[in-house]
């Protein structure tokens, strides 16, 4: 493997397409995505469930099933992931350049060892430090990054509450020294009094340790707090791209629009409408015209825009 | 008049407690854990009353009380000045039925073999009406919770969350209760999902004017339905007043947190709370050295305004 | 692969490791003495050893183990000198034995006068007080006494065959009354001598001890050389060690025969004796009185009609029976005592003819009634099995449905028991497999008396039939000859009520490896599957 | 924790207590003459007062509740009686087979439980491919295969080879081997003989291949399924998203977690094996549990039978509680 | 997340259609089935396939399997594939009452014990837990020597032993259910205990039972069989052609006349496979990791 040359791209998604595969169908969750993360920044990808988000967050991760079906290209930190139709690299960086900060934090720990087992794991594994008073030094060191105490080590998962395990994987990300992090609804199954908490802790580690980010969420206002740009998806399909700022101050696609008015629990948009091929946003958009029953190509605004909506043109 | 009419509660709970016996060994003593201490408030007319709480605040098992899933071990809840903790079984069910439930999980709070129509059809079912009253009534429910009609004949796995949400909601109001306790109503949704159904729930009380209590861990949830709301953490209310008070001018230092996590900024972690002492003390930034050691009794400051702060005595 | 190189090296380690234990423990090897070994490989369980108890498959055990006074070999219709030498009627009701002289148990106690009365006294002690074991042969005996050192005598209360009593091949035994002082027990009937006994130790004379008891496997007999019979007997070959092995399955006998791991087989399949022999095992046949008596309910409808019964019993077909149920080994039965046995007569057959058992069925008034009756069978006796199979299909020509219920031993004990209790709950037809205790006709016609409530299955009751029996019994002492014209008489008595036939007596068959020789004296008809096995030769 | 231990083996014994009453309502209590039996099945002049007399030992006169409390008293004072069909304590002819019918089916699980672990861990790893396709209908066909026909078999082959090790020592050998354990794989390392050893485990084999290919082949189909589940939950996803080896995943996030059960498959399959096996043990000449209990059938042999259907259950209870506590130890999470 | 009781159930069966497998399995088991269903009229001797020993089988005895009789004739002459197919019937039948009988058995006591609470919860889950000990054989052994040994008692001792399984399944299905929001608003309601258990948690329950019972029913037919050998063979009727019973009786002319024992033995193992395939798909297919198609990944 020849890695590329340093460049500035952190993450590379060339028309990319993600399906699972079922009996004898296959059913497309993300369809030609293209997107470029640069080393160091911060990517928000948004949208409701069912969008494909996670989808393509897993694909970024290196941790796609065996039943997928992919189309297009990924390549992270110069290493190919996907090409042609085929997931050639996912284990070259699923661990060593990304890793994934999971939604579930409870479930997502072994539930049969200590805390400190977990971490051991990674640091031998993934980092190679055999020696135990480095290891443990390590752990310590990761374990307070986080804020948490070191009498959590001898714990099991089960004994943690919810906070304090999602801090748990998030040092358990951070372990092997990755140079992205995929940071999936990180705080969805947390109390809305610790969002602000795990984001800012997210935020402030990833510019500490200057990794790129990727955060993954249906809640509009932690992209405010953590990201620099921002995607927005719909039913697979990225509908608007831009920087965090413009997005908010001037949504372009009506889902957008209905996303920044969710967070403040207000509704906009349609009750219900039958689905026609075309836009995908057309069930619920609230300006809808004739030429929505024809797919809208992505409209490039400037170099960091993009949106998928007719009512721009 | 109209003053008289509010001031005349529907629901008036009085110094509930409710306790977890906790068996830690055949031998050992069983310990007693306080879900609730001494809780009291009341609601009147149409009035939305909001309980905020992290979880294990005990605010999931105070709606339970009301609805005797659990009983409390001392204390009163009077629904129209008739204690339902006293009166025989009989009595209770025709008292609860003036009651509508809506729970944090949809997913469990429907028969999943049950179609749609069935299940909105329980509670009419249970009053006694006869099939073909049924039939005629189901219509203007499914209609007034903003679902198509076909809904009623498929099974709950086909519906999404939200639309399952809405099922829920449907059956609490069929009888056109006096009451509906709002159990995390939004908790499990995403974003989107979250602020249609509470753009949904606020409809719906102006249409019926029924009083509702709303528990949340979400006090933005809270607040954009919530007349007045109370605070609620480790078994205690912290602070009581409407909505608009605690807002603007929070009180208790912990509210004050909350109402900062609404706009994600920074905040401390709860991890551990001694039973014995002010649930905040550990965390407190003001802590008033050895008063706050013990727990401070529930200040009332003006009217319908407390705190349980030594801050405030 | 880390992980397999790993577990590839963890094994290659444990490997090594159990080589070289095997290695280290290699050197210790000593080489065992050659002895010779029989294995007779012997179906059933052994169900005890107590030599005054024991009724039933203990006798293999038993037999090499201890010895009676007498043996008595019906065939020849002679008496051999076992523990005792000489024996004479001294009058009607007293007996004087004269004992071996050099005879000594396994504990190296010489026989004496006072073993014999001890062993005999326990045996029917046990009998009387405890209601167990063969005892009631000695019902007759009063006392035995001392006569002088050497012999002993036999007090009867009545007149009786002493010689053959002694000679029975139950309850007959002799052994040491040191028994007494090895078990600590306080008298005869103590129970703490029969579990001394059942644990596993003999105390008898006999070419053989038991060195190891395990009812349900395997016994192991030890030589016995201080045995007084041993240069009568002059058989060097005789075997070392003796194992009897507890083989239940047939087939196994058979694939332990083949192997190597079975020498003497008493229960090879009947289909695959010929092809054996043809492969150099050898074949040993040996006539018993083991027969299988058909017994027919009397006291439930339809078969108390006697004319069914004999339509029944007609319809039996009786020319096929031994070559298609026994494959040839069996002699056809006549009456009830079956063929060379005291009170034996011949002739006593019914015919195969199905008209005239439909003319019995017509005076029944049974034609076309298409009655139902039922037949139990001990389950795994694959002869009465086939028996009840080609009866049912002969009865279905007569209209006659018969259902065929097989049972464990015990249970068919139970029901055919049960006749007597409730009639209704008893089998019309029953199989009973007898063989006798002490050579007399009456052990066999027992079964149809009104007093035997436990064994008379057809719940027949005759007093004037009783009446003849208990006139031969009480003969038996005196004129044998004449007790022998009774029996058969209520032998033709019962023929003709056809309440209970003989089907058929086995042909025992044994097949030996070439290389074990059995001798002529080992066998006994008396002595059901039992081998003397100093009369054994291993090659 | 530690009450948890009290909690599981107080509740292992309520069962044997409730095991007991079970089997004294099922034989003692039903049709027949247990009295009758007990006595060593009486006759003559003395009989029927002997059959009083077992009858009063036995407390059948008294109410159920009391017969039942009389009879487990009795049975856990170690008054199993006297096997009717033997003559001997029943402790002395049920324990003698047990330690052969342990030794086989030790000896077959010892074998049996980490090759089927292996083979379902392999399987799970290739599910899908060809060798999975291969190895799944063999295990299936397998399992299909009544134990005792796969004995027939065995004895079919025997018997056209000719060749075969019946019964559990040559007889020569069983006089000179030094009873230690009972367990003669053992026994002739203490005697010790290498002969003797190698004639025991000849002769243990093919026994054990038979007892060994059920739990064998079950526990590598339930490990394969569990496995492939397991590769999906959140942990080990997270885990392979850390880039841990495929070896630490296997065996501290994915099989953890299917290990208790595996014993609890194996416990149970062990236990019902006591039975099972007789076939296996009638055939190839063994002693064995099962067998004591065919032979004790046959004879309507009432105490032994209760004490065969006993000491399998105990077994089971054991097995169980055992299992139990293995769960607890191995899933903190576990509680009751 | 509380998880879904409901996956679609018919939408596994529809996905089992798709499957190699379980189509063999059904063919399997149809093939079977019909077998059974027109034995008397399929078999060229349905008397001698009841046990019936006609003069024509004592005329030929026992014979090899050829053109004329399959798979041979037994001991005394019977055909022996006439045998078999009637003996399917038997076969089946049995495991089915099995099947059926402790499936009742144990969800009414499952569901009994999980919602009602206190005494009952605790003395049923105690008896579950007490059943579930009893090996199966053990009882039908126990049963055989005092009722007699039948059929019948054989698999009465089974849905003995076996209703503690399902019951096990049941009950801890329904104490999860019973703390679901649904019950308790149900309860709240004021509808009966009875309504609720029947209306709400049977349906909820029942399905996985049964579906478990499908996976489990290779193994009851064998152990059927398995008991049917050990005690049938000591102590039922030679006239019965049930698979178990023919295979033990055949078994001690293994040596000559092998293929008495070998067909249905045969025979007991197709069917074996058939409900053991029908039972891995249904369960790879109710799991929504295993249904999919899988290769390495990690």
């Amino acid at each position: 493997m020849v890695l590329a040359e340093k460049s500035e791209v952190s993450v590379e998604v060339e028309d990319l397409s993600l399906g699972y595969e079922d009996l004898d169908s296959v059913s497309w969750v993300v369809r030609n995505v293209s997107l470029k993360l640069m080393k160091g920044s911060s990517l928000c990808v948004v949208g409701e469930s069912g969008s494909g988000k996670s989808t393509l967050g897993n694909a970024i991760a290196g941790i796609l099933p065996p039943y997928v079906r992919v189309s297009g290209r990924l390549v992270v930190e110069g290493v190919e992931v996907i090409r042609d139709s085929r997931v050639v690299g996912a284990d070259r960086i699923r661990g060593r350049v990304v890793t994934k900060i999971p939604q579930n934090p409870a479930t997502s720990l072994n539930p049969y060892v200590r805390i400190d087992r977990a971490f051991q794991d990674v640091l031998r594994e993934v980092r190679g430090i055999r020696d135990r008073i480095a290891l443990k030094e390590e752990t310590l060191k990761l374990i307070s990054a986080v804020g948490l105490s070191e009498d959590v080590l001898s714990m099991y998962p089960h004994e943690l509450s919810g906070g304090m395990c999602q801090r748990v994987t998030i040092a358990l990300a951070l372990a092997p020294k990755p140079s992205i992090v995929v940071a999936d609804e990180p705080t969805s199954n947390l109390d809305a009094y610790l969002r602000g908490y795990i984001v800012h802790l997210i935020k402030d580690l990833s510019r500490k340790l200057k990794m790129s980010l990727i955060v993954i969420t249906h809640d509009i206002s932690i992209a405010e707090v953590i990201c620099e740009d921002m995607v927005v998806m719909y039913l697979g399909e990225l509908v608007e791209r831009g920087r965090v700022r413009d997005v908010l101050r001037e949504p372009l696609h009506p889902y957008t629009t209905e996303l920044i008015a969710s967070a403040g629990l207000q509704r906009v948009g349609q009750k219900w409408r039958k689905y026609v091929s075309g836009c995908v946003y057309y069930t619920r958009c609230p300006y809808t015209s004739d030429k929505c029953l024809e797919r809208p190509p992505l409209f490039k605004l400037g170099s960091e825009r993009e949106v998928r909506c007719w009512k721009r043109l | 008049m109209l003053e008289e009419a509010l001031a005349k509660p529907v629901l008036r709970v009085c110094d509930i407690w409710v306790e977890y016996s906790l068996s830690s060994g055949l031998l050992s003593k069983k310990k007693k854990i306080y879900a609730l201490r001494g809780v009291s408030f009341d609601v009147s007319g149409s009035e939305v009353f909001g309980i905020v709480g992290a979880s294990g605040s005990g605010k999931s098992t105070l709606l339970k009380a009301i609805m005797g899933f659990v009983s409390p071990s001392s204390g009163s809840i009077e629904i129209d000045d008739v204690d339902i903790l006293k009166v025989d079984r009989e009595t209770r069910k025709n008292i609860l039925r003036k009651m509508g439930y809506v729970s944090q999980n949809p997913l469990a709070a429907v028969n999943p073999r049950f179609k749609v129509g069935d299940i909105v059809a329980e509670p009419l079912k249970a009053a006694g009406l006869s099939r073909k009253e049924i039939t005629k009534m189901l219509p203007t429910l499914i209609e007034s919770v903003d679902l198509p009609l076909d809904v009623v004949d498929l099974l709950p796995h086909e519906l999404s969350l939200g639309m399952l949400q809405r099922v829920v909601i449907a059956r609490a109001i069929a009888t056109k209760p006096r009451i509906l306790l709002l159990d995390e109503p939004t908790s499990a949704l995403d974003t989107v999902t979250q602020s249609h159904i509470v753009v949904l729930l606020k409809e719906l009380k102006d249409l019926f004017g029924f009083a509702s209590v709303l528990v949340s861990h979400d006090l933005k949830v809270v607040s954009h339905l919530a007349d007045r709301l109370a605070i609620l953490m480790a078994g205690l209310v912290l602070e009581e007043g409407t909505t608009y008070d605690v807002l603007r001018n929070p009180l208790h230092p912990y509210t004050r947190e909350l109402v900062d996590s609404i706009k994600l900024k920074e905040v401390k972690e709860v991890f551990t709370i001694d039973p014995r002492t002010c649930p905040f003390y550990a965390h407190c930034y003001l802590r008033l050295e050895d008063r706050c050691r013990r727990i401070p009794p529930l200040i009332e400051l003006g009217r319908r305004r407390k705190v349980r702060c030594w801050l405030y005595s | 692969m880390r992980f397999n190189r790993r577990l590839l090296l963890t094994a290659g380690l444990a490997v090594f490791l159990v080589v070289s234990v095997l290695v280290l423990l290699s050197f210790t090897y000593t080489v065992g003495p050659q002895i010779r070994v029989v294995v007779y490989a012997y179906r059933d369980a052994i169900t005890g050893i107590d030599p005054s108890v024991e009724f039933d498959t203990g006798i293999v055990v038993l037999g090499s183990v201890y010895e009676p006074l007498l043996y008595y070999n019906p065939l020849t219709n002679q008496f051999t000198s076992a523990l005792a030498v000489s024996w004479a009627k001294v009058n009607e009701t007293f007996w004087v034995f004269k004992l071996r002289s050099n005879v000594v148990f396994h504990d190296g106690t010489p026989l004496t006068v006072e073993a014999v009365r001890f062993s005999i006294l326990r045996t029917k002690a046990m009998y009387d007080e405890a209601g167990l074991g063969p005892g009631y042969i000695w019902s007759s005996l009063e006392d035995v006494v001392t006569v002088n050192k050497t012999a002993v005598g036999f007090k009867l209360k009545y007149p009786a065959p002493l010689d053959l009593i002694a000679s029975a091949s139950y309850g007959a035994y002799v052994y040491s009354p040191r028994v007494l002082e090895y078990s600590k027990a306080r008298n005869l009937t103590d129970k703490s001598i029969r579990s001394w006994f059942e644990s596993g130790r003999s105390l008898g004379s006999g070419p053989y001890y038991i060195e190891y008891y395990d009812p349900v496997s395997e016994v192991r007999l030890r030589k016995f050389e201080k045995w007084w019979g041993w240069a009568e007997v002059g058989n060097p070959r005789a075997p070392d060690l003796v194992v009897i092995k507890i083989v239940s399955d047939p087939v196994t006998q058979v694939v332990g025969l083949r192997g190597g791991s079975i020498h003497i087989a008493m229960a090879i399949p009947k289909a695959e004796i010929r092809s054996l022999v043809s492969e150099g095992f050898k074949l040993i046949k040996q006539h018993t009185y083991y027969s299988y008596i058909l017994m027919l309910n009397t006291r439930r409808w339809p078969t108390n009609i006697t004319e069914f019964r004999l339509a029944i019993l007609h319809a039996i077909p009786w020319d096929e029976l031994i070559d298609r149920a026994l494959y040839g080994h069996g002699i056809p039965g006549s009456g009830i005592i079956p063929y060379g046995y005291p009170g034996y007569v011949d002739g006593l057959r019914f015919k195969h003819d199905l008209g005239l058992a439909r003319e019995y069925l017509r005076k029944a008034g049974l034609e076309g009634s298409g009655a139902e009756i039922e037949i139990v069978v001990t389950a795994g006796y694959e002869e009465e099995e086939i028996f009840a199979m080609l009866l049912k299909s002969e009865l279905l020509k007569l209209g006659i449905k018969l259902a065929i219920r097989s049972y464990p031993w015990e249970t068919v004990k139970e029901y055919g028991a049960a006749v007597w209790r409730n009639p209704e709950e008893a089998p019309h037809l029953i199989i009973n497999d007898w063989w006798p205790t002490y050579p007399t006709p009456y052990d066999y016609l027992y079964l149809v008396r009104c007093d035997s409530i436990e064994w008379n299955w057809s719940g027949y009751c005759n007093k004037e039939l009783d009446e003849l029996l208990d006139l031969a019994y009480s003969l038996e002492g005196v004129d044998y000859g004449k007790a022998l014209e009774l029996y058969r008489k209520a032998q033709r008595m019962v023929f003709q009520e056809a309440v209970a036939v003989s089907l058929w007596t086995v042909i025992q068959t044994y097949v030996t490896r070439p290389n074990v020789r059995i001798r002529d004296g080992a066998l006994n008809p008396t002595y059901m599957y039992v081998i003397l096995f100093q009369f054994v030769e291993v090659h | 924790m530690a009450s948890y231990y009290v909690r599981r083996t107080l509740l292992g014994v309520s069962l044997i207590l409730g095991l007991l009453a079970i089997i004294y309502v099922l034989v003692y209590v039903a049709p027949g003459n247990p009295a009758y039996v007990w006595a060593g099945k009486p006759r003559g002049p003395r009989a029927v007062e002997a059959i009083k007399q077992a009858e009063r030992e036995l407390g059948l006169d008294q109410p159920l509740y009391i017969q039942i409390a009389q009879f487990i008293t009795r049975f856990l004072a170690g008054e199993w009686g006297v096997s009717i069909a033997f003559k001997q304590p029943i402790q002395v002819v049920v324990f003698r087979s047990f330690k052969a019918t342990v030794e086989l089916l030790t000896f077959s699980y010892v074998f049996a439980i980490p090759l089927g672990l292996a083979l379902g861990t392999f399987m799970a790893l290739r599910r899908g491919g060809r060798v999975d396709l291969l190895l799944k209908i063999a295990s299936s066909t397998f399992i299909s295969i009544p134990r005792f026909w796969l004995a027939l078999i065995l004895v079919l082959v025997f018997y056209l080879t000719g060749l075969q090790p019946l019964g559990r020592l040559d007889p020569r050998y069983s006089v000179e081997i030094k009873e230690i354990t009972g367990f003669y794989l053992l026994d002739s390392l203490f005697t010790p003989r290498l002969d003797i050893f190698l004639d025991a485990l000849v002769r243990l084999i093919p026994p054990a291949l038979v007892v060994a290919v059920y739990p064998l082949f079950s526990i590598a189909r339930y490990v394969r399924y569990s496995l492939s589940e397991r590769f999906y939950e959140d942990y080990v996803i997270e885990a392979i998203s850390l880039g841990i080896s495929r070896r630490v995943i296997l065996a501290r996030y994915a099989l953890r977690g299917t290990i208790p059960a595996v014993v609890q498959i194996a416990g149970m399959s062990f236990v019902y094996s006591f039975v099972e096996a007789a076939v296996v043990e009638i055939i190839f000449m063994r002693e064995g549990v099962g067998r004591v209990l065919v032979e004790g059938l046959l004879r309507s042999d009432y105490p032994l039978i209760v004490a065969v259907f006993f000491v399998a259950s105990l077994t089971l209870v054991i097995v169980n509680t055992a299992t139990d506590l293995i769960q607890k130890k191995l899933d903190p999470r576990v509680r009751i | 997340m509380t998880k879904r009781y409901s996956s679609a159930r018919n939408s596994v069966l529809r996905r089992c259609w798709h499957r190699v497998d379980f189509k063999a399995g059904v063919a399997i088991l149809t093939s079977l089935a019909l077998i059974a269903l027109l034995s008397p009229v399929l078999v060229p001797y349905p008397e001698e396939g009841e046990g019936i020993v006609t003069d024509d089988a004592r005329q030929r005895g026992p014979q090899p399997p050829s053109v004329r009789y399959l798979f041979g004739t037994d001991v005394v002459g019977r055909d022996v594939l006439s045998r078999v197919f009637i003996g399917s019937r038997y076969s089946l039948l049995q495991t089915t009452v099995v099947i059926l009988g402790s499936l009742v058995l144990g969800i009414v006591l499952g569901i009994l014990a999980g919602y009602l609470r206190g005494v009952y919860e605790v003395a049923i889950s105690y008896a579950i837990e007490l059943f579930i000990l009893l090996p199966p054989a053990m009882v039908a052994a126990a049963l055989s020597v005092i009722a007699g040994p039948s059929l019948y008692v054989v698999a009465a001792s089974l849905i003995a032993t076996w209703w503690a399984w399902y019951a096990r399944i049941a009950y801890l299905l329904s104490r999860q259910i019973r703390e679901l929001d649904f019950i308790k608003v149900s309860e709240a309601l004021g509808f009966r205990r009875i309504y609720i258990a029947f209306r709400h948690i049977l349906p909820n329950v029942a399905p996985t039972v049964v579906m478990q019972s499908i996976v489990d029913s290779s193994s009851i037919l064998l152990e059927v069989a398995t008991i049917n050998f050990l005690v049938g063979s000591i102590a039922a009727s030679l006239d019965t052609p049930e698979w178990g019973i023919m295979v033990g009786y055949g078994f001690r002319y293994i040596t000559t006349y092998w293929w008495m024992s070998l067909f249905p033995g045969f025979f007991l193992i197709i069917a074996a496979l058939g409900f053991i395939l029908i039972g891995d798909s249904i369960s790879e297919e109710s799991s929504p990791n295993l249904r999919r198609r899988w290769m390495r990944w990690f």
